[in-house]
Parts: C-alpha cells; structure tokens; sequence
C-alpha cells in the first residue's frame, strides 16, 4: 500500500530564468548552428566558382590560341580525341580522359557489382551472425586503406600477377615460341589498376547493398519464409527487388567512388591521354591526368594549370549527378519502409 | 623570425644534384637553415622564379627570351650558374635487343610532330614487329625543350602520344615496365636504373656514340650533350644563407656531381663561376636562345651579351 | 491429473477431428523460457482461439506451428506438435520448409510483396517450381474469390499489392496462404493493425473460410474470440491456463486467472 | 486440364514436396559457396596486400626509419617530416571539422524546418561526400592557396582535408542524433526544457558515442588521403621540420607552423612507390606499413568505440 | 443544443472546481483533421480519463495540454485550452516551455533520461536553475517517496535509471513529473508496456496521487479506467462522443455508439 503522498514543504522557486534571455539565447544557438549548416553549401558553391572561373579562362586561352569561337572550342572539347594541352599544338578534345575513365571504371565495376552483391546477400541472409559480425568490421578495413597503398598494390603486385597469367595463356594455348613473341601486357595498364579499384569499392557496395537488404521489413521476409520458400528464393524473389532502388543506389555511389578514384589509377595505369577502350592499355583517367600535371608544383595561370580545372569541371559534374542520383534511390527505399 | 628558407624549384635533370647538395648542406648547418626543392621542369620552376616565388631554379636548358621578359616584369635579376654537363639520354628496355643504336634521323622520325609510327618495324628495316611505346617529359621540361630543338628542330615540336611527366622517375619506371618503350632523360636517371634500362648510342653521322661521362668530355656525344644550370634570384643572392648555400653548392659540386652520375666540369671551372657569382654577374650569356651541340669548352668561353 | 485439453472432446457431440496436437511443448528464447509444457489440439475445420494479456506467449505458440523460430539463431522446441494423420508427423522433426509448405500463416500486419496483386498470390506456387499461365491462372482466380478480393481487383492484377488498402492488403495475403491449399492457416491478430469496417470484413472471411481450411488465431481482442472461434485457449505467463469451447470459456470458466481476465481484471 | 489437376493435388503430396525442397536446397547451397568465394575476393586482398607490404617494407622498419628525414640515400631515408606533417596537418582538420561537423549535424537534425532548403542542403551533403577527393585538391588550390594566398601551408593543407571530411563528420552526427529515442526529447520537453537545454542535456551527451566514431572514421580517412594534398603541392622534397609550436620564450605558444611546408605519410610514400630504383620501394612498403597501421589502429578504435556503446546505452 | 460536458456538473453534488477546461478545440496533423469541436472540463483532483478505439485521437488530446505537438513542424491548434484561475490562461497562446513547466507528462513507454536515478528526478529543477543541492535532496526524496519508489531505491541513487525494472521505470518518470509540483499530469496509457504486477503498482498510485494533483489520463483498458477514474470521455473518429462520471459511462451510456464500445462490439 502506498503510503499518504508528502506535502510540499518547501515553496519551489517560481522565478523562472527570464524568457527574453532564454529565447535570445536559443536563437543565438540557433543562428550559430544554421551558419554551420550552411557552410556545406558554401563549399559547394566555391568547388564550382573555382572550377568555372578557371575553366572560363581555359576556354579563352584556347579560342585565342586556335583562332576559334566559343562554339567550335566547346565543340572541340567535347568531341575531340587528342588531349594534350600541354604540348604543342595544343589539342583539348577532352574524349581521351573520359575513354580512359570509363574503361577503369567498367573493369572496377565488372569486378565489384557481382562479388559486392553476391558478398551482401551473402552476408545479410546467409551467413550466421557471428559470421557476420566478423566480416562486416574486415569490410570496413578494406574500406579505410589508404588508396595510395592500394596504388602501389596495383602496380608491385596485381600487374606482374596478371602479365604472368597473360602470358601463361597465350603459352598454353600456343607453345613454343620465343618469349618476346607473345603478347605481353604493359606495365601500365587500366586492366591491374581497373581491377584493384574494383576491390576497392567492393567494400562500399557490400555494405551499402547489405544495407538496403536489412532495411526490408521482416514481415517481408517471413511473409515469403510462411510460404515455403528458402532462403536464396526469398532473397532473390522478394528481398532484392523490394531492395531495388536501395541496391541501384549502392552501385551508383560505387560507381562515383570509381571515377573519382584518383592514386590507384595515378600510380598504376598510366599517364598518357590516350583515346581508347581497351583495358589492357595504359591510359589516363581524368583523375590522373590532374594528379600528374600537379606533381610539379603548378605555375599559377598557365594553361596547365587551367586545364586541371576543366578537366575537373567534368569529373565533378560526373559525380554529382552520379550522387544526386543515388542520393534519390536511397531515399527511396529509406522512405518506403 | 622563423628558421630561414631557401626555396629551390625547377629541372627533374638536376634534381638529383640539388637534391643532394641540399641534405648534405642542411646537416652541415645542422637544421639551422631550411631548403625545399620542388621538381616543376624547367619550364614551371622558371614561372616560379620569375614571381619571386623561388629563391633558384633548377634549369636543364638556358633561360629563354619569354622568361627573361616575365622576370624583368617583376623586377627580378638572376645570377646563371653552370654546376654541370649531361647527357641527354635515349634508353629502351633492358629486353629490346634490336635497338642498339638509333640514328639523329631516325629518332626524328619517331618523334617528329606527324609522326605516325607506332611499332618498331617502322623504325628500320628489320626491327621485329613489336607496338612503340613511348615516354617523354613533359611540355615544362627544359629536356624536352633541349631534345625537339636539338632532334626535330625547333623547341616544344613533337608528338603528343606519350607518357609525358615532369617526374622523370614515372619515365623510367615507364620504360623498364613495358618491352617495346623508348625515352629520354637526363644521364643520372639512366646511370642510377641501369639494371632496369638500356640506353641507344646516338649517331649524328659519324657512327654509334654511347652516352658517358667520357663522349661528354670528348664532345663526341651530340648533339645531346649539353650544361644544367641553377638560377640565383640576385636579390635572395644577398641573403647570407643563399650566398652559403650556393658557394657550399659549388665547393661540392664536383664531388656532388659525380655521386649523381653527371659529368662535373673541371674543378678550375668551378671556381671561375664561383668568382662570377660572388661578383654578382646577371643574366645570361645565351641571350635567351636554345644552345644546341655545345661542348664545355665552347661554353665556359662564353662572356654575357 | 486430467489435462486442461481432455476436457473438450469429452463434452463435444458432433465427431471432432484433430488435425493437429502439441504435446508437451517447451520453447526458448535463447535461455529464456516463453513457452511452458503446452498441451493443445487443433480440431480440422474448426477456428482455434488463443488469447491472453499482452506477452503471455500467443504469438510464441502460433509460431511453432510452422517453426517460424528456426529463422532466428538460439531458439529451441522441446517437445512435439503433431501434424497429419495418414501417418502423423511430428513438425518438430521435419523439415522446416516443409512444414511451411504445409501451413499457412497471415501476420498481423498485412505485408504483401512488393509484387503485382497477381504475382503475390502466385507467389507460393512459383516458390515450388509451377510456373504454368494456365494453372496459375486458375489458383490465383479461385484464391482470391475464396478471400473475397476477386470482384475487388479482378481488373487490376497487375498493380502492386501494396496499392491496396489495408484491409484489402490483408485479405490478398489470406489468398496468398490460401492458394497453395494449406492444411492449416495461422493468423497472427490478423485484424489488430485495421479500421474496424475492414475488421468485420476479415472476421467474415475467417468464418466462411472454416468450412475449407483449419484455423489457429492469435487476439488480444476477447469479443472477436468470442464472434469467430469454436474453441479458445486462455494462455499466463507461457502456460495454457484453460483451453475449452469458447462459449464455455467466456461464460463458465473453471479457472479463476480466466475468470479475472475475461472480465477486464487485468490484461 | 488432367495434367494441371494433377499438379495442383502434389500440393500436399510428401513425395512431390521433398523432391522439389531438395533440389531448391542444390541451388542454396551453390550459392552459399558463390558467397564465400566473393567475401574470400575481398579478404584475399587484404592479406596479399599486407603481406606483400610486411615481407618488402619489414625490414627497413626501425628506430632511424621514424627519425630521419627523407633522403636521396634510399638507406638513409625515413619519415620524420612525414609523420610530424600528417600529424600537425590532421590536428588542424580535426580542429576545423569536429565543431564545424557537429554543429551542422546538429542543426541538420534538431533544427532544420523540414523543407526545400533542408532537402537542398541534404542533397549537398551526400554530393559533397562523394566529390573526390581530387575534386578538394582544386579548390584548395584556387582557393586556399591563391585567393586566401595561404600558399601550400599546413594551413592549406588542414582546411582542405576538413572539408573533405567534413561531411563524415555531419553525417555520423545526424545518424547518432537521430537514434536517440524520440521518447526521450518529449521527456525533456515535458518537464519544460527548451531545445538548447534538451539538446545539450540529453541529445548530444546520450550520442556522443556514435559521433565519436564519425569523427574518428572521418580522421582515418584524412590521414590516408593523398590526391588533394599533391595538387596543393605538398610533394616537395622537405628534409627539416616545421617551427615548434611550444617555445620556450613568451608567449610560449608559436602559430608560425601553421604556414610552414609540408609533407605527409602518405604522399611520402606516393613519391617512393613513384622512384624506379628497387631500394626506394622497400621505403615505400616501410612507410605503408606505417600508413596502414595507423589507419587500422584508427579504423579499430572507431569500430570497437560503436561496439562498446551500442552495448552501453540501451534505451 | 446541450454540450456533452454540460451533463456532469447538472448530476454532481459534491464541489467541483475545473483546474482546465478545453473549449472547441480542432486539431490538425499538416492538413489531417484529427481532433474535432473538443470540450472538455478537467476537474481538479480528480482523474479524467480518455477512453475510445485506436487511432480516436485520445493521445492527440492529451498532447494539445502541453503543446506537444509544438515540437513538430505542420500542426495546428484551433480553440482554447484554458487551465487555472487567477486568472484563467489560454494555454494555447502562451509560451510553450512555460505551459509545461505547469503541466507534467508520463508517456506509455517508461523512458527514463540514461542519467542516474538522482538526476532523472532533479532534472526538471536543474532546467529552471535550481541546482541548490540542499533542495535537490529534498525534492528528489519526496518525489520519489510519493511515486512509491523511494524505498526501492534510496541505496542506488546513483545508479541509471535505465536499469531498474520496467514498472520502475515508469514509477520513476511519475517521480520526475511530480518533481515539479505541477497542477496537472498527463498520463498516455502508462501501463499498456508493463506487466500486471507493475500495472496493479501504477494503478495504486494513480488512485493516491489524486488527491494532491490532477490528473489526465489515456487508457485503452476499459476496466483501469473503471478502477481509477472519477470521470470518463468517450472519443471516436476525433470527436468526443460521450462525457460524464465514469460509473455512469460504462453502467448506462446515453450514445448507442459508447454502449457498442464498452460491450466490446467493436475496437
Ligand atoms: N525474439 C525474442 N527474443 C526473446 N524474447 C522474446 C522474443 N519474442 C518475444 N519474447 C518474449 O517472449 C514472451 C512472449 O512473447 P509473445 O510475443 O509470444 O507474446 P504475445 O502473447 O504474442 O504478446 P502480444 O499480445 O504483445 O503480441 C514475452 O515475454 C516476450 O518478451
Ligand atoms: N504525427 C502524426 N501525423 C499525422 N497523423 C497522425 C499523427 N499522429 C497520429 N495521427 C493520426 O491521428 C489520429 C489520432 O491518433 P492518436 O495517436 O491520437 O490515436 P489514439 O487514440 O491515441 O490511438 P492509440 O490507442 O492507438 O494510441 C489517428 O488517425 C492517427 O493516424
Ligand atoms: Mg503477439
Ligand atoms: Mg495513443
Ligand atoms: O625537368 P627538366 O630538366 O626536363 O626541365
């Protein structure tokens, strides 16, 4: 039994803290805060000022340079196949370094989007809980290397891996000749360096797609279990199409982590502009190509030094609309559930 | 006040000298007196030094007439200073066994701006069919400027399919990664890889010359033997640490030199540009023009225009 | 001593069929003891209610029925639930999926597939490898018709089933259950998460569907027992306090834990 | 019509059941074997890369290696001015971006009116997350080091990272700010707190586990960055090291590192793997066992510090 | 036309005095109509409680009284929610920290702050300034003595809130509303989570703390509200439906529609 509740004896205070100071504090706090929250814009805003500014002035040199109008340099930009704004003549057809991009990143793609997925719907309906709490750690491992000890993997280990095998095929299938008269890949190529972006991001699609996999309500999965169904049918029938736009999504972040991979293709692909699609060249992505021109220390206002920018002008704009992209299937799937 | 700092930038071909010099400088002044050496090519470090940004420049080619413009637009003197010879070398890889040597034209042909030529049998007749491969500095690099003058004729003319770098390890690793390459780069990233690269003998007409310290000295290498220098901003000149580091640079540049594996001119040389330096003599003597095919002797003759 | 479940066939007239029986059932939680020596029948084509104060085990028990707990690691039965009878199985010992293939279950929120209304009712034939049109065809017709739904959605098959509204959504996962012919359906307070109208709808539906199909259901709602079920266990704290026909149950219980709680006491 | 009616009566029938529960079971297994072969990929790489990088770079690890400055002498080289430079300039990103970050979280999660700014500024966050890094190294360079004239300082340096990271930060905040139960923010509304008191009180103390963890994955990921870092030219060849920030004349406390040059572990590296001469690599390999230690040692205490208080508050 | 609130006092003998008093309020969730044409007295020491099917809106009408709803962004209050009176405010118009530094609230699920039991209970003084730890002491022991907790805790004062028993847990955020000596606490259904033995504790106090404050209560348990209520509102559809002494809202209701809910014939 509870016993009779106690009188209050003492009065409590009934001055409040004045509300005029409470409310000019909260809205100082407030405003303090709102600043912060804006700088994210800012710094957006300043990324494409720089990038335009300096690309404007990229252009101008160029029309001044080759005697053209805007048009026909932005036409030549966009279609041309001979980047070398650094030598003479001049050529700004900036197709070499998308060539080279895309080609990394279709080999990085090729190698993470099946083992990613595969990985995640392992991990999320397969694989036991201690299993699981193993693994997902050693993922985010993989994910937090530095790139530049991956470059150095690419170039040290995987190329040398892949000539070896390269040329053990080409030795099997068709022995007995010199050497030198068989193929051999080059020591700067898109394939090696392709392939360890790919193991790069592989780490960022498992986790993203086993995300979108453990977002699906449980009713959904005991809903399809209750009908008899194993557990690959229900993660294949059921999970991964109500994770659709949530596994979309961690491929298109993937894919933005690719193109903007900059030291693994810097070190182990090559350098030279080169307008090709074939991975077992060397070739030079855009990030490289920026990497590589700033290794010198860049001379404020030359037309190098402008070239970074417009070709970082595209690659920016690849990955925003890359981000924005997979920003919206994201949501997507988070708003669904 | 801060530690003092000199800030070199400039030639990858000389790096390796300034480099040098630089450690063994700082320990002697045991930390007291700082320097930082950026590799820009010639071409950037010269951007640099004419800002105001360096106190020297690392420069494997003469100063041109557009630089010493930009320099005299920002009021800037500078002091030219020979430290060494070089060879400008063609390498390929240790397993291109065809190439032994090329000639002047022949590297023209492989170069030249229209060049189409992409595997070695279109080199010369009997080179195996095997994709051309190749590596070359970049357009800020005095050894490009230096090789399309003294190869295809007129400066900064060339190709544009190649590995450029302003590095000239990236070359080299280039080179000894892929069997069909060829390059060029200063003698001491030849002589510092040789185990990884092999270099071309050179034939300006009078048969095969194999570039050395000794062809060098006997100016039978041409036309790709030709002098590095350092760029002193006259005004940094007066610092006291600047004037120690560049007579500490010249004292130990024929010990220096020859460690790098350049061609270090003779000691009584050394002394005269040391003498030149302390008289504070500006500009150059090339009179802001690309010097193709000089020897030493031809250079150290050479009095200020 | 007499088991709370000898008590029924004893005053039951018209012959009573057992589709199925737990016998002496314990389950756990991973060291957590939820269900305590469980004795229960399941008459064929009858509606067996269980109900009891909110964490009493309900949900627990309906769920061993078709080891739904085998997905979660650390789970453990004792015990047997007897399934069948030419000859009768213990479920506890088959395999899991079988036994699922065998028993329905409806949730108590409806959680259609994010499918077409089509493909969610054909969802348990394809799992099992029929892929026919024609077949298809028939068994999504005839189980949405049995559900109630057909005249409903009969000209949108092919829209998502999560365009339905609740109830509907509820009624097209009972022809889900319904169209790989179960021998049992579990309802888990099917109508616990809908709009009253949608309730009655549903309880209908669970009326009609009796004559067809055995059913175990899960409420909290005592009046729905009483309007739906033939036969209601009142389960405390994990055990099956008193198990009877319903009307026996709500009007003369023996137990005085049932007496308090079908009259508002607690709960 | 036979045939379909015989289909359909297999429904119940044990025999059709067991057949089609085996082979369906074929193909789970198959598959589970599929899903170890990917996640063997995955540590497979990890292993050949460490312990390609443990048997080269091993035996240049020692006490010199931590306290030399680099050097044309592959045998003489170490990272001295490596380690100090990753160590100032991290302390400057980590200066700028934990108030930055938390703030931004903050107001993101407790104060943003939901609307079309919010939504805008959310797009912007996920899109600055996934810039590259590179992307950073350009503005720094037209920005830090030309129109703030910063030079290519540990200033320079610092901002640029915390930028880069800085949606990390924001992000993980967010994420741990909105797992506090909502429950909890209406207990403190009740007895009558204001937002600030409901926030300092409860929100951010009950989440600063989480928002740890950001921080420090956000910090890992700095110390491994190299991209940016070239592009504001921090590839000098630096053998000495930036003033000390303690002096010991008044006022004992020195800002001139702050604009000293600089070099970090990993672009140290980078330049090593970039020298074609066998012994440099072995440097390389050294400094990178460095780099991913520290990284790992980081990435470890973020991962454990998630664990330790997703066990400790329970709500 | 006769409003329902009218009826009671008409039928009381005893004097009444409101405490508050909600005259045609209308709420809305961003466009979403949810509470319509409410009034209501609330009487001080007494406990009113709001019974109705889920989703009536009874928590949406508890929450009006301390402007909860404030907290997120698209509500709308319309009307007047009146409380004390010398002289009577318009809650709705004052400053909402204000508002519920007179009003406590304990929510269904118990949700002590992860802080010790001491400062869960000091909390509400330390927001007003009050960090004196002389008064701390105090108003800690009392409120917890009222909520029936103190002897279970004077020895672990120290230790989180969080780790005492669910029932505890409630009792101890009851000690943290009574803290504040405020004139009326809401209560939104504050054993619906807890088991029966906690439910029986909570239910006891309640029926104590009345005489010292009011008390507004949500519940979906029709018999709490019998044990422990003096006055009942029927809510359905956003509407009340039917005020009056609880005795004669469940012993003879005038609407057809509370008769049909305290039967049990739907919810
Ligand atoms: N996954 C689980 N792990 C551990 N304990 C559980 C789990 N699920 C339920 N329990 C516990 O087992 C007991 C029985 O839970 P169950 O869900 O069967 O209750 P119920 O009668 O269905 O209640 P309700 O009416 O709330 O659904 C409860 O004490 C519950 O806390
Ligand atoms: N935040 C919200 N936004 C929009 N609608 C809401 C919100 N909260 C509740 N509602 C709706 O308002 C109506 C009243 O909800 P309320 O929570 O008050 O019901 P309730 O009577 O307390 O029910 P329960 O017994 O389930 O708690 C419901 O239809 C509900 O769906
Ligand atoms: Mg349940
Ligand atoms: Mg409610
Ligand atoms: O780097 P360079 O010596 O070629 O200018």
């Amino acid at each position: 039994m509870v016993e009779q509740p106690l009188p209050y004896s003492t009065k409590l205070p009934v001055a409040l803290p004045s509300r005029t100071v409470r409310i000019w504090r909260e809205r100082i706090i407030a405003s303090i805060l709102f600043l912060a929250a804006i700088s994210s814009v800012v710094t957006t805003l300043v990324i494409i000022y720089i990038l335009f500014a300096e690309t404007v002035i990229f252009f101008e040199k160029v029309m001044e340079m080759h005697q053209e109008s805007l048009f026909e340099a932005l036409v030549e930009f966009f279609t041309g196949t001979d980047w070398s704004p650094l030598i003479e003549p001049v050529g700004i057809g900036i197709l070499p370094l998308l060539s080279g991009t895309f080609t990394t990143c279709f080999v990085a793609c090729c190698v993470a989007i099946p083992l990613g997925t595969i990985a995640a719907v392992y991990l999320s309906e397969f694989a036991p809980a201690k299993v699981r709490e193993l693994l997902k750690p050693i993922l985010e491992i993989l994910a937090g290397i530095p790139t530049v000890v991956y470059g150095y993997f690419a170039l040290l280990v995987v190329t040398p891996f892949l000539q070896k095998i390269i040329l053990g095929v080409q030795q099997f299938f068709n022995p007995g000749k010199e050497p030198w008269e068989y193929y051999e890949l080059p020591g700067f190529n898109m394939l090696g360096a392709g392939i360890v972006v790919g193991l790069m991001v592989l780490p960022y699609i498992t986790s993203l797609t086993e995300d979108a996999l453990q977002a699906v309500p449980l009713q959904l999965r005991e809903g399809s279990y209750a009908m008899g169904a194993t557990r690959l049918q229900t993660a294949i029938r059921v999970l991964m199409p109500a994770a659709a736009s949530g596994i979309v999504a961690a491929y298109i972040l993937g894919l933005a982590r690719a193109i903007g991979e900059t030291m693994i293709v810097a070190v182990a692909a090559g350098l030279q502009p080169k307008f090709t699609f074939n991975p077992l060249e060397g070739a030079s992505t855009t990030t490289a190509f920026i990497v590589s021109v700033s290794l010198g220390d860049l001379p404020h206002g030359s037309l190098e030094y402008q070239s970074i920018f417009a070709a970082g002008i595209m690659l920016f704009f690849a990955t925003l609309i890359l981000n924005v992209a997979g920003y919206f299937f994201s949501r997507r799937y988070r708003e669904v559930y | 006040q801060g530690t003092p700092t000199i800030r070199i930038d400039g030639s990858s071909t000389v790096f390796p000298i300034t480099e040098a010099v630089a450690e063994q400088f700082q320990k002697a002044q045991g930390g007291k007196i700082r320097v930082t050496v950026g590799v820009s090519g010639t071409g950037g470090g010269f951007k640099k030094f004419c800002r105001g940004e360096t106190d020297i420049s690392n420069a494997s080619r003469p100063i041109l007439a557009k630089e010493i413009a930009d320099c005299k637009a920002a009021g800037i003197n500078f002091i030219e200073l020979p430290v060494a010879y070089d060879a400008l070398t063609v390498v390929v890889n240790p397993q291109n066994t065809w190439a032994r040597s090329l000639t002047v034209a022949e590297l023209k042909n492989i170069w030249g701006p229209d060049s189409k030529i992409n595997n070695w049998s279109q080199v010369r007749q009997g080179f195996p069919n095997i994709p051309l491969k190749l590596f070359g500095p970049g357009a800020d690099s005095g050894t490009f400027d230096y090789f399309t003058e003294a190869i295809n004729g007129k400066a900064k003319v060339s190709r544009k399919d190649f590995t450029a770098s302003e590095d000239d390890n990236v070359l080299v690793q280039g080179v000894s990664r892929d069997r069909g390459a060829l390059g060029y780069f200063g003698f001491a990233y030849y002589m510092e890889n040789r185990n990884r690269l092999k270099a071309v003998a050179i034939d300006n007409g009078k048969g095969p010359v194999q570039p050395s310290e000794q062809n060098v000295l006997n100016g039978t290498y041409q036309p790709l033997s030709r002098p590095i220098f350092i760029y002193v901003n006259a005004k940094s000149a007066q610092r006291p640490e600047v004037r120690q580091f560049v007579t500490y640079y010249l004292n130990n540049a024929p010990a220096m030199v020859k460690k790098v594996k350049y061609v270090p001119l003779p000691a009584s040389a050394y002394r005269t540009i040391l003498a030149n330096f302390n008289r504070n003599r500006v500009g150059t003597v090339f009179g802001g023009k690309e010097a193709i095919g000089l020897t030493i002797n031809q250079l150290l003759k050479m009095q200020p225009q | 001593m007499v088991k709370p479940t000898d008590r029924v066939v004893a005053t039951e007239n018209e012959p009573l069929k057992k589709l199925a029986e737990v016998r002496d059932l314990n389950f756990y939680y991973s060291g957590k003891h939820a269900l305590k020596n469980i004795n229960l029948p399941v008459y064929e084509k009858k509606v067996t209610a269980l109900i009891g104060p909110s964490g009493c085990g309900k949900t627990t028990l309906l769920r061993c029925f078709n080891r739904m707990h085998d997905l979660y690691p650390g789970n453990r039965y004792e015990g047997e639930i007897w399934l069948g009878d030419d000859p009768p199985r213990n479920l506890l010992q088959m395999d899991p999926i079988e036994v699922r293939m065998q028993i329905g279950m409806v949730f108590q929120k409806p959680n259609p597939f994010p499918k077409s209304i089509y493909e969610n009712v054909a969802y348990g034939l394809r799992v099992r490898g029929i892929n026919n049109r024609a077949i298809l065809d028939e068994v999504v017709e005839r189980s949405l018709r049995n559900a109630a739904l057909w005249d409903e959605v009969k000209d949108r098959l092919e829209e998502p089933g999560t365009s339905l509204s609740g109830g509907q959504q509820q009624r097209l996962c009972i022809a889900r259950a319904l169209a790989t012919d179960p021998a049992l359906i579990l309802f888990d307070e099917p109508t616990s998460a809908l709009d009253p109208i949608a309730t009655v709808s549903i309880e209908n539906l669970i009326v009609e569907l009796k004559d067809q199909v055995t059913i175990l259901i899960v409420t909290h709602n005592m009046q729905q027992a009483i309007r739906i079920s033939q036969f209601t266990a009142f389960m405390y704290l994990g055990e099956i306090v008193e198990y009877n026909e319903t009307m026996s149950i709500f009007t003369k219980p023996v137990e005085q834990k049932t007496a308090d709680y079908v009259s508002g006491r607690f709960g | 019509m036979r045939s379909q009616q015989h289909i359909l009566n297999n429904l119940r029938n044990p025999i059709a059941i067991a057949a089609s529960i085996q082979s369906r079971k074929r193909w789970e297994q198959f598959f589970i074997a599929l899903g170890w072969f990917s996640l063997l990929v995955a540590l497979l790489t990890l292993v050949f890369l460490v312990s390609d990088l443990f048997l080269r770079g091993l035996p240049m690890l020692n006490w010199k290696f931590f306290t030399s400055p680099p050097s044309s002498d592959p045998e003489e080289a170490g990272i001295l001015t490596a380690w100090v430079g990753s160590l100032l300039v991290i302390f400057v990103t980590a200066l700028v971006a934990i108030p930055l970050g938390i703030a931004a979280g903050i107001y993101l999660e407790e104060y943003a009116p939901k609307n079309w700014l919010l939504d805008f500024i959310e797009v912007n966050i996920t899109n600055l997350a996934g810039v590259p890094s590179i992307i950073y190294g350009l503005l720094a360079l037209g920005f830090f080091v030309y129109i703030l004239n910063w030079g290519e300082s540990i200033l320079t340096a610092g901002f640029t990272l915390a930028l880069l990271i800085l949606p990390v930060v924001i992000v993980t905040t967010r994420e741990s700010l909105r797992a506090i139960p909502q429950g909890i923010r209406e207990a403190a509304y009740a007895v009558g707190s204001s937002r600030w008191q409901v926030i300092a009180d409860h929100v951010l103390p009950y989440s600063m586990g989480g928002i740890l963890t950001g921080i420090i994955v956000g910090i890992s990921r700095a110390i491994g960055e190299t991209a940016p870092l070239i592009t504001i030219g921090a590839l000098t060849f630096i053998t000495f090291l930036p003033d000390p920030p303690i002096q010991n004349e008044f006022p004992y406390i020195s800002f001139k590192w702050i604009w000293s040059p600089f070099t970090v572990l990993p672009i140290q590296m980078f330049n090593w793997v970039s020298r074609p001469q066998e012994a440099f690599q072995v440097n390389a390999a050294a400094a990178g066992i460095v780099l991913l230690v520290l990284t790992l040692a980081v990435n470890g205490t973020a991962i454990y510090l998630r664990y330790r208080f997703r066990k400790s508050i329970k709500w």
